[in-house]
């Protein structure tokens, strides 16, 4: 249980393509007593296309919804979209390491900002104030043959100047984070390529030959499922999968989930809960296979009494079954 | 020369022959521009100012003084340096009683090789004393 | 009193931005001064001959020179009015051109600041006494730390020379980085047959102590007179007794110690000989593996050592020795792979260091000189290079260039044609720097015989993909990404500082650079010499250097050596601290503080206890001096009234 | 590969002439970067993801504003097809914010109407109109929007069923209460905009 209270800024995707974004990270958030309050009347961050415009401007646009959590009296801000969550720590590194900026900004709002609230990633939240026990603690459902690529995208942790969390070449929250959910993780290596962002509708075959990249480098690592913390990733990844198909002649058909509602299955929450039909490519065959922690132990002892039995090992068994699945895919 | 005497204020330094002296050389072999207010006295060790000299700058017409050393551990005598930093100390909290800003007085470490934090180090010294302007001991008193 | 000032023009370098006719007149109306002129370059001979006549025609009994810094020229200018007939102390040297002309913009204010600088040196010069140096008598013993090639050069010319050497190094053998290489460029003979003989050398030479597995705890004294301790590491194995025969390397049962010697390419146990030429050949206990140490229980080695040289009670051992100059030579390190995340280095096994590919070269390395990948001990047939892995690159803290990756990764470009000749290399770079004799040939030869492909560009990003590791970079030439699926990649790791660099120049008071890296006392004339007299350099421990530059320093500094100890005693700095048994009250602060031991109580005939100074162990920092309530014991040459009456001449109200 | 050869080819560049220095100036102004810094390693271009539709390279690019080829850069595709993705800011050996660079020149071609990517122009245009109206993003709306004025008309057309399928996004524009006070800081910034021309 974190002591702080936190503010919630969803962010205009979280409205709406990425609903299951939010709903499976509040649910979440919930279970780990995490407590937060959305400000009200926020509005949209400005993310890229306010930076074409104007330093000043685009760090105007951010800093009107910080200048509202800070009215609250709330210090940190859970920011679960990277590309807002990017607007307001370069809005906030810029004003606070500039007097001159910060005026300038300040003269384009009404209520102006004091610098006095720090966004931070929902992943940096759990990461490093609720902590990996805390999550584990909570675990009670396990799918036992989920394996997962954790894909953190290109501007979560970078630059690491303004992200001020995780390694930018190699970051590891989401791997631990999934992981002490009780689900296996691949080492992945495309874990920080870009992914094209919010080029999919202007260059869509640029994002799509992206996303082919990252697809088949999730594959190669021995995914079957991809996991991600942007909505941007998740919509090129698994709303454009089928346009990558066609593009490239390939048969991609893996679930790209966000790394919330992985969380959501391990502690039970409903499919319904966690908005997994909101997914495009579904994850049902996952969700069906999802059992209990105590069932799994259980189907672990049988299979080691049955492994003696036959004296070979339990693991060479699930390497067959593996490779077979991938070969589905 | 007095027309251009005006418009510079007197800066007197203490450098240790080993370090900061070297230093101000690099800076110099390095072309690094600086102020020019500065004067330079060579001592063997910041251990050997005397914080009588810093006293004596100021009252007779010095606006500021600066003393560099070694940095703390890579003296060449060892530990001259930190005799220097204990009396120096002392002196700083002295100055005020003096009547003098104890901005006025400041010491630092810049090492043989340090070129740049040379230049750096008298540049902000310099402007950091006019912007304090000359010295007049009595307007200063302020204990 | 006559004071002759000397302002130089130093051809532009001062006259460029200093009026120096202008100081030259302002100079002669101040008082005492008898003569002021100014000269096109003080020091050349000519302009030293000036100095002289000037002397003796004007009659001066002090010169001033306003040129360049002293810590150029003051040796020099003293030695000329002492010809003259003046004692060397009767000069002072006003620095008008590191501290006024190169760095001031306003020519009136440089002219400005050039004569108060002079106006400085002159009521200095005035308050000058004449100074004796007394003479010591020398050590000639000289103590090389490092047993790398140039520390090893520099302990057999100075033993040549019939001086007798004290050898220490850290690792258990002599050999340094160059015993670890395989063949060396740009002649590509085989590394350890043309050190080895060097090695045996050191070990045979009667001159030469070596003290293999040992550290400097602690050094004392001054040039000609050092006390120092060595720290003896416990080896847990006597030499004396250890024959080196490898029976207790065969028979140890923890196999998987790490292996410094071969970078960790493969593991080794955990009693060794690092290497089959160890100079000592004597085995050494890694008491972090052990099993004896660890579990507590083993005893292998013991019940088979045929000597019976194994002993785990072994203490470290400290020694003391007296010797009379220093040569330090202790060389260089690699930065960590994981200070490039972005290469994968220590996360991907066939990302390795061109340190490590050098040892999977070698025919004594682990590998017996077969190319095999760490991962899965396949020949890779597929061999990406990449130069200034780290070095370059300010992001990271290493901006400077580390010298010789350049060429090691051309030579180790040919050597693997010449392991694998089915292979393709594919070397990554920003510029091919090889200026040595014979270096560009080299590095052509590389690509045009050898068939290695150069690309010009950095690399981004290594990731694996299958049994692949893909190294994504750029040809800037052809403005382009480029992709290379290589089996294995060798990183041109950057040249860094040793980890103890610092601890070891605060022991030696010499100074050193931001990167850890040894200052000389002058970068083109004084290359091996320090600040601190009786201290050289050899070697990287200065800064990255290849194999002929090292060897080159090592014996650059021998001969320093041989020429500091070509005399039986030593002349002694005069310029040191005096007690006035008058006016000390013997309240001894100054014994307290004086960081040498140089002050010693002495009680006089009347009973009184005043404070004496031990001249030859008095340094001269003049702590003693700011410390007596009394005035009464005064640092020569730096007195009260010597430096207020430098403060005085600028500050007057 | 196909990015090497095309209009590429420049007349010979008077370099005592035709290098623009206040254009440096104002980069080096309103970017707090200094492109003199750049070596030309090529880390940018080697880890950039878009390296291969770029008209110039990253490395280029900054190359091209050492040499003050103001037109060259503010006419090229590169600058917009740039998606911040941060790689060459967090690889650059020297330190450099390259991206911030893009950014900065990216401002100064729309500033001076000379964009070489209308769509991509267009698209964010349209995404800061419906901040501007609703105060937060309508994606329906961009999306038909953008494809009116792109005359893509059926641009992602076949992903519509999925989303709507889904029931991932709302038919109709959530306004917040404070759009008005949204919109105030577009007219603010385009008043302050007109006053430094």
């Amino acid at each position: 249980m974190v002591e702080t209270t936190y503010g919630y800024y969803a962010g205009c995707s979280l409205e709406g393509t990425a609903r299951e974004y939010d709903q499976s990270l509040k649910a979440v958030l919930k279970t780990l007593e995490v407590d937060f309050r959305e400000p009200d009347d926020w509005s949209c961050c400005g993310s890229t296309p306010a930076h074409t415009v104007d330093h000043v401007f685009a760090a105007a646009l951010a800093a009107r919804n910080l200048a509202i959590v800070e009215k609250t009296g709330l210090k940190t801000l859970i920011t679960p979209c990277p590309s807002c969550m990017t607007a307001f720590k370069k809005a906030q590194h810029g004003m606070a390491k500039s007097d001159s900026f910060r005026q300038e900004v300040n003269e384009l709002l009404d209520e102006p900002y004091e610098c006095g609230v720090t966004a931070k990633s929902a992943l940096q939240v759990i990461y490093e104030d609720v902590g990996i026990d805390a999550v584990a603690a909570k675990v009670t459902h396990t799918i036992p043959d989920l394996k997962v690529a954790p894909y953190y995208g290109c501007i979560l942790n970078r630059p690491p100047e303004i992200a001020q969390f995780d390694d930018p070449e190699n970051p590891v929250s989401m791997d631990k984070i999934l992981a002490a959910a009780g689900v296996e993780v691949c080492d992945f290596a495309f874990k920080v390529e870009c992914c094209g962002a919010a080029f999919g509708v202007p260059k869509r075959d640029m994002v799509n030959r992206l996303t082919y990249k990252v697809l088949t480098m999730a594959i190669d690592a021995g995914a079957n499922c991809i996991a991600v913390a942007c909505p941007l990733c998740q919509q090129n990844l698994d709303l454009r999968q089928e346009q990558v198909n066609s593009l490239t002649g390939s048969s991609f058909n893996i679930p790209v989930l966000y790394f919330s509602q992985i969380m959501g299955l391990a502690y039970g929450y409903s499919p319904e809960a966690l908005a997994m039909d909101k997914v495009i490519v579904s994850a049902d065959r996952f969700v069906r296979t999802r059992i209990t922690v105590q069932q799994a132990r259980e189907a672990k002892e049988l299979q080691e009494q049955q492994a003696k039995a036959k004296g070979k090992s339990p693991k060479a068994a699930e390497n067959k079954e593996e490779t077979k699945s991938e070969e589905i895919e | 020369m007095p027309e251009i005497a005006t418009q510079e204020l007197r800066v007197v330094g203490f450098l240790c022959n080993w370090c900061s002296y070297g230093g101000a050389d690099t800076a110099g072999v390095s072309r690094f521009k600086q102020p020019t207010d500065l004067r330079i006295i060579r001592v063997p060790c910041s251990g050997r100012v005397d914080p009588l000299f810093v006293v004596k700058a100021l009252l007779n017409g010095a606006d500021g003084v600066l003393v560099s050393g070694c940095h703390p551990r890579d003296c060449h005598y060892s530990d001259g340096n930190f005799y220097a930093r204990r009396r120096l100390e002392m002196l700083k909290r002295l100055l005020p009683f003096l009547g003098i800003d104890e901005r006025r007085f400041y010491y630092t470490w810049v090492s043989a090789s340090e070129g740049a934090r040379w230049q750096q180090t008298v540049t902000e010294f310099t402007n950091r004393i006019h912007e304090l302007g000359p010295l007049h001991i009595k307007k200063e008193a302020t204990p | 009193m006559r004071v002759g000032v000397f302002i130089c023009h130093c051809g532009n370098n001062i006259a460029g931005t200093i009026d120096v006719a202008r100081v030259a007149e302002e100079t002669r109306k101040i008082p005492g001064v008898a003569y002021a002129t100014t000269y096109m370059y003080t020091c050349s001979e000519p302009g030293q001959n000036e100095i002289k006549e000037a002397i003796t025609r004007e009659g001066l009994d002090r010169v001033v020179v306003a040129a360049c810094s002293p810590r150029m020229h003051e040796l020099t200018f003293r030695r000329t009015v002492e010809k003259a007939g003046l004692n060397r102390y009767f000069f002072e040297m006003a620095n008008i051109r590191e501290h006024i002309s190169w760095i001031g913009e306003n020519k009136d204010l440089n002219t400005l600041k050039a004569t108060e600088a002079v106006r400085m040196a002159v009521a200095k010069v005035m308050q000058d006494k004449p100074l004796y140096s007394t003479s010591f008598k020398v050590n000639k013993r000289v103590l090389v730390i490092g047993g790398g090639v140039a520390g090893m050069q520099a302990a057999l010319d100075c033993a040549d020379g019939g001086l007798e050497v004290l050898l220490v190094e850290k690792s258990p053998s002599v050999g340094g980085m160059m015993a670890r290489l395989d063949k060396t460029f740009p002649t590509i003979d085989c590394s350890i047959c043309i050190l080895g003989p060097k090695m045996v050398d050191v070990a045979q030479h009667d001159k030469i102590t070596l003290h293999a597995y040992s550290e400097i705890e602690e050094i004392k004294g001054y040039v000609g007179n050092y006390q120092i301790k060595i720290r003896k590491k416990a080896t847990y194995v006597d030499w004396s007794k250890c024959t080196g025969c490898g029976a207790c390397m065969e028979k140890c049962p923890s196999k998987n110690s790490y292996d410094a010697f071969n970078f960790g390419v493969a593991p080794t146990r955990a009693i060794n000989i690092p290497f089959p030429q160890a100079i000592p050949k004597k085995a050494k206990i890694d008491p972090n593996y052990c099993r004896q140490f660890v579990k507590g229980k083993c005893g292998v080695c013991a019940k088979i050592c045929p000597t019976n040289a194994i002993d785990y009670e072994m203490k470290d051992e400290i020694i003391t020795e007296d010797i009379g100059a220093i040569i330090v030579a202790t060389g260089y390190s690699l930065i960590d792979m994981d200070k490039l995340p972005e290469y994968g280095g220590g996360r991907y096994p066939d990302v390795i260091s061109g340190a490590q590919y050098e040892r999977l070269l070698n025919a004594s390395g682990p590998t017996s000189g077969h190319i095999v990948r760490p991962s899965d001990h396949m020949e890779p047939k597929t061999i990406a290079f990449i130069s200034c892995a780290g070095s370059r690159d300010k992001s990271i803290g290493i901006p400077y260039c580390s010298n010789f990756c350049c060429m090691y990764i051309a030579k180790q470009a040919i050597l693997t044609k010449d392991h694998i000749p089915d292979s393709q290399s594919y070397v990554f770079y920003m510029d091919i720097r090889s200026p040595g004799k014979g270096y560009d040939e080299f590095t052509r030869r590389a690509q045009e015989e050898y068939g290695a492909k150069y690309i010009r560009g950095r690399v981004s990003r290594i990731y694996p993909k299958g049994n692949k590791m893909v190294v994504r970079g750029s040809d800037t030439l052809l403005g382009a990404q480029v992709e290379v699926e290589a089996d294995l990649v060798v990183l041109g790791t950057a040249v860094v500082s040793t980890p103890d660099a610092a601890h070891m120049a605060e022991k030696l008071h010499i100074s050193y650079d931001t990167f850890g890296f040894y200052v000389e006392s002058h970068p083109k004339l004084r290359p091996v010499e320090t600040n601190t007299s009786g201290v050289f350099l050899a070697g990287a421990c200065q800064g990255p250097k290849d194999i002929p530059a090292s060897v080159g320093q090592g014996s650059a500094a021998a001969s320093k050596v041989q020429a500091l100890f070509s005399k039986d005693m030593l002349e002694s700095d005069p310029a040191v601290a005096r007690v006035n048994m008058n006016t000390c009250v013997g309240c001894l602060k100054c014994l307290k503080t004086c960081p040498f031991g140089a002050i010693k109580e002495k009680e006089l005939r009347d009973g009184r206890v005043v404070a004496d100074v031990i001249e030859t162990v008095c340094a001269g920092c003049g702590v003693c001096t700011s410390t007596c309530p009394c005035g009464a014991i005064q640092l020569q040459h730096f007195t009260d009234n010597q430096l207020l009456a430098e403060v005085n001449a600028i500050c007057r109200k | 590969m196909d990015t090497i050869f095309d209009d590429r080819h420049m007349n010979t560049i008077n370099l005592s002439n035709d290098v623009d220095l206040d254009f440096i100036k104002q980069v080096v102004k309103e970017s707090g970067e200094n492109p003199s810094l750049c070596y030309q390693c090529g880390n940018c271009t080697a880890g950039c993801p878009y390296s291969h539709y770029f008209d110039y390279p990253v490395s280029q690019v900054m190359r091209l504003l050492q040499a003050g080829q103001k037109d060259t850069i503010l006419n090229s595709k590169a600058i917009w097809l740039c998606a911040t993705c941060e790689t060459c800011t967090t690889r650059c050996p020297c330190d450099i914010d390259v991206a911030g660079i893009m950014d900065t020149l990216r401002i100064i071609a729309r500033r001076e109407n000379r964009v070489s990517e209308k769509d991509i122009k267009l698209f964010y245009d349209t995404f800061l109109n419906s901040m501007k109206q609703f105060g937060r993003i309508y994606e329906v709306g961009i999306l038909l929007l953008y494809n009116l004025k792109s005359g893509h008309l059926l641009a992602d057309a076949e992903l519509g069923p999925k989303v709507m399928g889904h029931g991932k996004i709302n038919f109709l524009p959530t306004k917040i209460k404070g759009a008005d006070k949204v919109a105030q800081i577009f007219n603010r910034f385009q008043k302050k905009a007109k006053k430094h021309g």
